[in-house]
């Protein structure tokens, strides 16, 4: 029966409210296009989101919906997951509300590795109040709040996110309908605190962010797709790859000199080779792609099982032995 | 038996006069308090003399006093630690004003609590313990025990140290596992000085150390050691008894109110037939309730110790939205970073229990010390309109129905409720009638599950609740938010007719809460008189008890003790009236006293104190006085 | 010349009929609302039509109306961006409760709007806007034009776009371009319909497209061509004169009560000779005193865009420990965030102000509107006895006096000190008479330098403040902390006694405030009278409006309007009891009216709003009547 | 003059009040010493700490001291310091305060790379509310909140702090007062957040939780002192290393084929090697010292230059100007 979903019984009833042109409609069209597919029962599917541009995304939904309070949408889902491990449960958020005030909530719901599937929508800035630069902004950003030029260093979302040891960690970016649908996929098959930041355009106040990787013509010299188990070559032409000097990488040509087999062979399950990766800064180009991936035992998982072990041992509780427990005496 | 032989030769009893001998002297009730260092163990001797007395059919309050969190090295006043027991023939409601019996383990004990004696009160010191170096540890100059200073006191110094070292001589046991048995003698000592049967003590040491035998030898053979030595020594010349009170039948327990608490959240749980979540972040004093029904898990009860206090009380919304009974625990300091979530969860209407168990403040303040200055800002601490029912309990067991009862109204109401105790409430303990669960108020709880019609903001024509419709039933997908939203659908709206009928429902739905409060009991004057004292938590006892007194005295006083706070109950007012002068007690500056004053315009007075203490019942008694004459 | 040539002819005028031959008629008054989608630029035109009018010397008052944060679709209501301006040749207090003229520039702004209209408004649509697609994105099955539904108004349809595009022909802009500048063509014609002179508004555009000679030159053509409209077509019988008021002498500047609270802080940290520190968060509708302070740098002025609210106020109580002027703003969610550190700030008695831009609650609500139900969280808002000191502004330009007497206050208090505005203050508009540098009230800051004696909690006898010792001074170095402190040292200390000293202190020294208000004015009977009518905040406009109005009906009905709210007024209380009625008006349910009630004991009633709007002149006069017939 | 400071002009008059045998003591001891070599004059130290037994720390020193609330002393710092450049200002924080309630702050301030040192005390535990765990204790810790043992996935600080990009990252332990000694100073001499995380022995509540690198018979074996420009050696008999196999880090045995040269040398500015080191879990050994240096303008020091800037184009800031800025018009 739910197989037999279209991505249409995922749009809800709600007029979508972005602004024309946002970033934002894209990624709404391939999670309810990534949806039916996934063959989970539309009831059984929860959006949890926070407050921001981004986090109106579950009123356009047609599932269980929660928009919640600014930054705090990942320990909400926590508590849901958690005693209803049944739901497939989904976190959107933005770059100010995942990683500005709701940084801490997301740096430890990925250290639990509770089983969510978390989209930070990285626009690098902050829409829903306007225009002020966000903790992703690149150094210099002229906002509203900063008319000098912002002069805070950014977040790496990815590198915050292996800071935490998450257990999954992959980006993808608004127009790439084909990636973001694998992305999103990836995100739901795994098991744990999928955390999936997608470059997003707010064409707004941060028209243009990501050019570099959105623009079909220079696009190719700036992206490297990362597969696992292949070379990390990229190029319009794929002349282009990825080698270690030492310890640091390098950008090196194909052909005079270096072959595929000198080249970095992406391994999803190396800490370390995504947090290189994660450090790329051009030259270098931007890694797009499931980072690392591992398994681990989920937060919601491990308790259950404790409950469960409990009950088994002690049996199921029974309030009246509960409370004559201890020193107890009678008063005729 | 080789136990009783050591104390025997340690004191040698004059020839051939038995110890039965000695005389029984009566009291009606006594209060004693056990003290000494952090390490000595004292509140476990007062935690086992409290059971002792139970067992023996008194009525019993107790107050623990703790030292503040951080470890104060040993021998200082800043790390003595303390237990009080009042135990008695007749009904009391309080851990006494004033020791009579002292327990002092070391010059630093002696000195910090030297100055709440009675008049004459019996001290009894470890001799061995009053050291040059333990006097400068505690800042005395000289010794206490001969410069005079207790003259007023019945001092009796005992050799705690050599006769436990003697009782345990042969076990093998290093010095310092010794040491720390010393809590055990005394015990006995006092067992013995209040002919209390000290099996229940035996059996309970037999499961605590289980898993150590030489541990359970050492710590028998210094309660039955200490036990002896107070039948044989001829330092006492009586011991004393006090008769059992007439209490009412059933079947007791001694609890805390932090475990009452959670065995209220438990009960409650169980009641409605749903999973308890607790989402909390340690803080003194509410940590121990997060500590218990972490041991509940076979309930089922799901404990998460999150990353700090909103994420607690936003997993616990998130646990309601899924249908849990869920649960946020915390003190002052996190009162305010829940206060966003909370206003939350009163938008969107999900049943949420904060409970607050309030220490002095502001900001850190005194952490292990009580107060009752959380009331204002759980009435008003979000922005917007915001109402959410309060209740607070009394005494230690009432945290049960309390606790019970927030969760009552919470589902039936669909909102949160704030929870209000206090440190003393929490680590105070008293005799528990345990409640038979069969007889407990049922907690129904009925899920939305008929997607025709379905509204998710449509409501229950009298309670106002909207229903609650929990992920994973079909034909319900659903979204609600924090922002304005319309009226049954709760869509996004902006429509201002909109806006104002929704917080005025909020509001009306709360304040209908008071058709659900029983009738305002008044204990004295029915129908009204000279004085009405007015209180709310854990000052019941010390109002009740001045009050009594008041009224022996044929003073018009009575008392009425309100466990709901908001709303307040629809007869209070015209209650209230029926007496010229109203005062209420509080441990703030006066918060419950600007709520009546503004609901019902009446020039009632504050009887207020800010120490970190319970007030005494002679400070309400003067003030009780004061305000007859005036 | 070519501008004028193309209305000309777009407008072809009664042959030798000169437009100079038109009537001027007379109006003391205009209500006046422009309306059209987000992108269409009325929030400018309504700016700029405002600021001829002040030059004008007519006394205004304006309210900006946004569409929710979330950006809508054009043409849709949820689209919608109004300016209302209400421009009179009398004082007034309100930008009027019913506009006479509106300009809607699409369907969906005439619909959102008709149901404000005054009976037989004038309104004036751009009618190549009104298609059957943008009707359908309004929600009109039919053409309202045409449907018969406006008959009770006088509609004028004009060619806007057209017209505009002709006066831009030959600049070769593409049609976006052209589209956009159709709020100048607007406005050049209502300034002819007023007779306001367009100079100011040219060189406006001048130097803010100086970097875009084009679009400065189609911006010029179409604010002309509207003009020249005006005055040449037969559309318009007539012009309007509204004379100018007589208004108090001085430089005047149209302000919003952002921008005047910016101003206010900045001047405060001028006249205390220290930086301005601001740690805030972006939130609507506060966000603008931090885009304007951020644009200071040179006075000095630290802005600092922290993680969170939480990190803007601890980042400005750091600020405050090192001596400078300590700022955070934020509105209602940011409110429960600050909480905790407000307390701390509280405790260890540092400087600082956190201005509240009050919007809708609770929770997230409606973010682009105004309310006014913050005052009791700012009052109880945090947990134990921690008073705030609480002033609130009344107009956009009282937002200046209001933030710089807070930072007096909070720097001769060693205080934190709460500012509420709201967003109807903050984006609304007046002219201001602006302020002489040298007449403002000093704000001397001393630093403790010397070590002598030196103890961080040692009180100035008046004011019960303790020293503002920073870090840098030799010979004073101390701790300070959220524990409970010792008097005068600030040690820890669990003192009881010293515990309750301490509360009751920091209760005092707020308390003492008092002395520094200004005696209560009364506008009305000074000497008592039938009806009071209190009030705080933006209601100040309506309410006294609608008190001259009633009074103008010889009803006894006074006015006070209060700015200090915590601590009240000394005399208020006595002020108050000349009064038979006492009403309080908030956009709230009730909170400064539980205030009066506790403190004062008098039966206050309340004449509450809860719609995300301010209160029409009209709603508050009805409550009057019902209440003097009552 | 302050070079004439002495340890005891540190000491403060308060009575330390951590429980016996306790790891701070050892710290306080360590930071005293060292404070008098910074040279820096007493009145412009300042000590900022949160809430715990860690945080009680500036009462003990007898310089400027702000006890403030839990979690939020990186905040408060940045406050100061941004107004204040002058000053020397130092934070004290726990694994509770600094990682669990504290954790945005801490990021986002080793983001902004404001100048301050952050000294975070790690005891694993929660001590000051007697024995809860931590967010740094391991899976299955048994405490009081977690009867059936934690099941929560430990955060690593250095790889937090690394996550954040943090430009100072270094380890040492409390009872190594020389190493601790030199660390101290390493993070008082860099210019910008110098982020030290001190393990720290909680005798009460978490007893030996370090005893792998503190037990002098075996830490030769677990630690791995972290020295720039020198190869990863380490063991009793310094015979053991670290060598790349392909992209992954393996301990060899010096000699049987494995020489100095094969050996990974550290580099204190490749912060991808200092996030592999940060990652080594048994049986590879704990790296303690400096795992990652670099240079990025400081935030207190940007935020000044703008205002200096400012102040030089525009003049000094003229509130009489300011006010008549833009339309202004006159009634007479
Ligand atoms: C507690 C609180 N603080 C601040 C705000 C104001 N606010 C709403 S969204 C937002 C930032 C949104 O940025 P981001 O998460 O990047 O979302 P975007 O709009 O860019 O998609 C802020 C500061 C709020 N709603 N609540
Ligand atoms: C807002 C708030 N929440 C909780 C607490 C209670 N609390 C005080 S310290 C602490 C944890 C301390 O752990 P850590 O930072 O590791 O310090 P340690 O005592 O281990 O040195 C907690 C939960 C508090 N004081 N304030
Ligand atoms: S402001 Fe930016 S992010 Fe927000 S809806 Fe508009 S385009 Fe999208
Ligand atoms: S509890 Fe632990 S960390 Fe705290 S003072 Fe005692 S030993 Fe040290
Ligand atoms: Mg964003
Ligand atoms: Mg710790």
């Amino acid at each position: 029966m739910a197989s037999a979903l279209t991505r249409k019984d995922f749009i809800s009833d709600q007029e979508v409210r972005w602004c024309p042109g946002c970033g934002d409609y894209a990624i709404l069209a391939a999670v309810q296009k990534a949806m039916p597919e996934f063959g989970i029962p539309r009831e059984n599917i929860v959006f949890i989101s926070g407050i921001g541009c981004s986090s109106q995304f579950p009123y356009y939904m047609n599932t269980y919906g929660f928009h919640t309070i600014h930054g705090r949408a990942p320990a909400i889902a926590t508590g849901l997951k958690v005693t209803r491990p049944d739901l497939d449960v989904w976190v959107v958020t933005g770059d100010g509300d995942g990683l500005s005030i709701g940084g801490n909530h997301l740096i430890h719901v990925l250290r639990r590795n509770v089983d969510l599937r978390i989209l930070l929508f990285n626009n690098r800035i902050y829409g829903l109040t306007k225009g002020q630069y966000s903790p992703t902004s690149e150094v210099g950003k002229i906002t509203k709040s900063t008319p000098l030029g912002s002069i805070d260093y950014p977040f790496s979302p990815i590198k915050v996110a292996l800071g935490a040891h998450a257990t999954f960690v992959a980006r993808s970016i608004d127009v790439e309908q084909k990636h973001l649908g694998e992305m999103l996929k990836r995100s739901h098959d795994h098991r744990g605190a999928a955390f999936l930041e997608i470059l997003q355009n707010c064409n707004i106040y941060n028209d243009g962010a990501f050019n570099d990787l959105s623009d079909k013509a220079i696009k190719a010299d700036h992206q490297l797709v990362l597969e696992h188990g292949k070379p990390l070559i990229f190029g319009k032409n794929r002349d282009r790859g990825i080698r270690m000097n030492g310890m640091r990488p390098e950008v090196v040509t194909l052909g005079n000199g270096a072959g595929e087999s000198d080249l970095v062979v992406h391994d999803e399950q190396n800490l370390s080779l995504a947090f290189m990766l994660a450090n790329f800064e051009t030259p270098m180009p931007s890694p797009v792609g499931v980072f690392y991936a591992t398994e681990r035992p989920t937060y919601d998982a491990a308790i259950n099982r404790q409950l469960d072990d409990a009950k088994a041992k002690q049996g199921p509780g029974n309030l009246r032995t509960l409370l004559n427990r201890g020193d107890v005496w009678d008063v005729n | 038996p080789p136990e009783s032989a050591a104390p025997a030769s340690a004191a040698p009893r004059a020839k051939g006069e038995p110890a039965i001998r000695k005389e029984h002297a009566h009291r009606d009730h006594v209060v004693i308090r056990f003290a000494g260092d952090s390490g000595d163990g004292m509140q476990l001797a007062g935690m086992q003399f409290t059971t002792e007395s139970a067992l023996a059919g008194n009525d019993i309050a107790t107050l623990p006093d703790f030292p503040a969190e951080i470890r104060a090295p040993a021998g200082t006043l800043a790390g003595v630690s303390g237990f009080q027991l009042n135990f008695s023939s007749n009904e009391i409601f309080t851990p006494g004003d004033e020791p009579e019996v002292l327990i002092a383990m070391n010059p630093a004990a002696l000195k910090a609590n030297l100055g709440d004696l009675a008049p004459n009160a019996v001290i009894m010191v470890d001799k061995e313990a009053f050291t040059d170096s333990n006097f400068k540890r505690a800042g005395y100059d000289n010794n206490p025990l001969t410069d005079g200073s207790l003259d007023k006191f019945q001092v009796f110094q005992i050799e705690v140290t050599r006769l436990t070292t003697l009782a345990l001589h042969g076990l093998g046991l290093n010095n310092r596992a010794v040491f720390r048995c010393r809590n055990l003698f005394v015990l006995g000592m006092v067992s013995w000085l209040y002919q209390r049967p000290i099996e229940s003590t035996m059996s309970w040491l037999e499961n605590r150390f289980r898993k150590t035998p030489e541990l359970l030898e050492a710590n028998r053979r210094a309660l039955k050691a200490g036990y002896n030595f107070g039948e044989t020594t001829e330092m006492f010349a009586s011991s004393y008894e006090v008769a059992p009170a007439k209490i009412r039948p059933g079947r007791y327990r001694n609890i805390t109110g932090n475990s009452a608490t959670a065995l209220g959240f438990l009960a409650a749980a169980v009641k409605a037939g749903r999973p308890l979540f607790l989402g909390s972040y340690p803080i003194t004093p509410a940590s121990d309730i997060l500590h218990e029904l972490s041991t509940f898990k076979n309930f089922p009860v799901y404990t998460f110790q999150a990353e700090d206090e909103i994420a607690g009380v936003c997993s616990a919304i998130g646990a309601a939205f899924g249908g849990a009974i869920a649960i946020t625990t915390t003190s002052g300091p996190g009162m305010n970073l829940k206060a966003e979530a909370v206003g939350l969860a009163v938008k969107v209407e999900l049943p949420l229990i904060i409970a607050d168990i309030q220490r002095a403040g502001p900001s850190t303040g005194m952490p292990t010390k009580p107060e009752q200055a959380d009331l204002l800002t759980a009435m008003y601490g979000r922005h917007g309109e915001s109402p959410v029912p309060i209740i607070a309990a009394a005494t230690p067991s009432d945290c049960f129905e309390c606790a019970y009862e927030a969760v009552r109204i919470a589902i039936k109401y669909m909102t949160p409720v704030f929870l209000l105790t206090d440190g003393q409430l929490a680590n105070g303990a008293e005799p528990w009638v345990l409640p038979d669960p069969d007889k407990l108020a049922p907690i129904p709880v009925e899920f939305a599950k008929d997607p025709k019609g379905f509204l998710p903001f449509a409501r229950d024509e009298e309670t106002l609740s909207r229903p609650w419709a929990v992920p994973g039933t079909p034909g319900l997908e659903h979204r609600i938010g924090g922002l304005s939203s319309e009226n049954l659908t709760g869509n996004i709206s902006y429509s201002p007719a909109n806006n104002e009928l929704m917080v005025r429902t909020r509001a009306r739905k709360i304040a209908g809460i008071a058709r659900e409060i029983p009738p305002t009991e008044v204990f004295g004057d029915q129908d009204g008189g000279e004085l009405l004292v007015l209180g709310w938590g854990s000052t019941f006892g010390p109002i009740r008890e001045a009050v009594k007194q008041a009224r022996g005295r044929n003073q018009s006083v009575s008392h009425v003790h309100l466990r709901y706070l908001n709303p307040l109950p629809s007869d209070l007012g015209e209650t209230l009236r029926r007496f010229r002068k109203v005062m209420v007690v509080e441990m703030n500056l006066g918060q419950l006293l600007k709520m009546v004053r503004a609901e019902y315009l009446i020039d009632a007075f504050g009887c207020n104190k800010v120490q970190g203490r319970p007030f005494k019942v002679s400070e309400i008694n003067n003030r009780i006085n004061r305000s007859l004459e005036g």
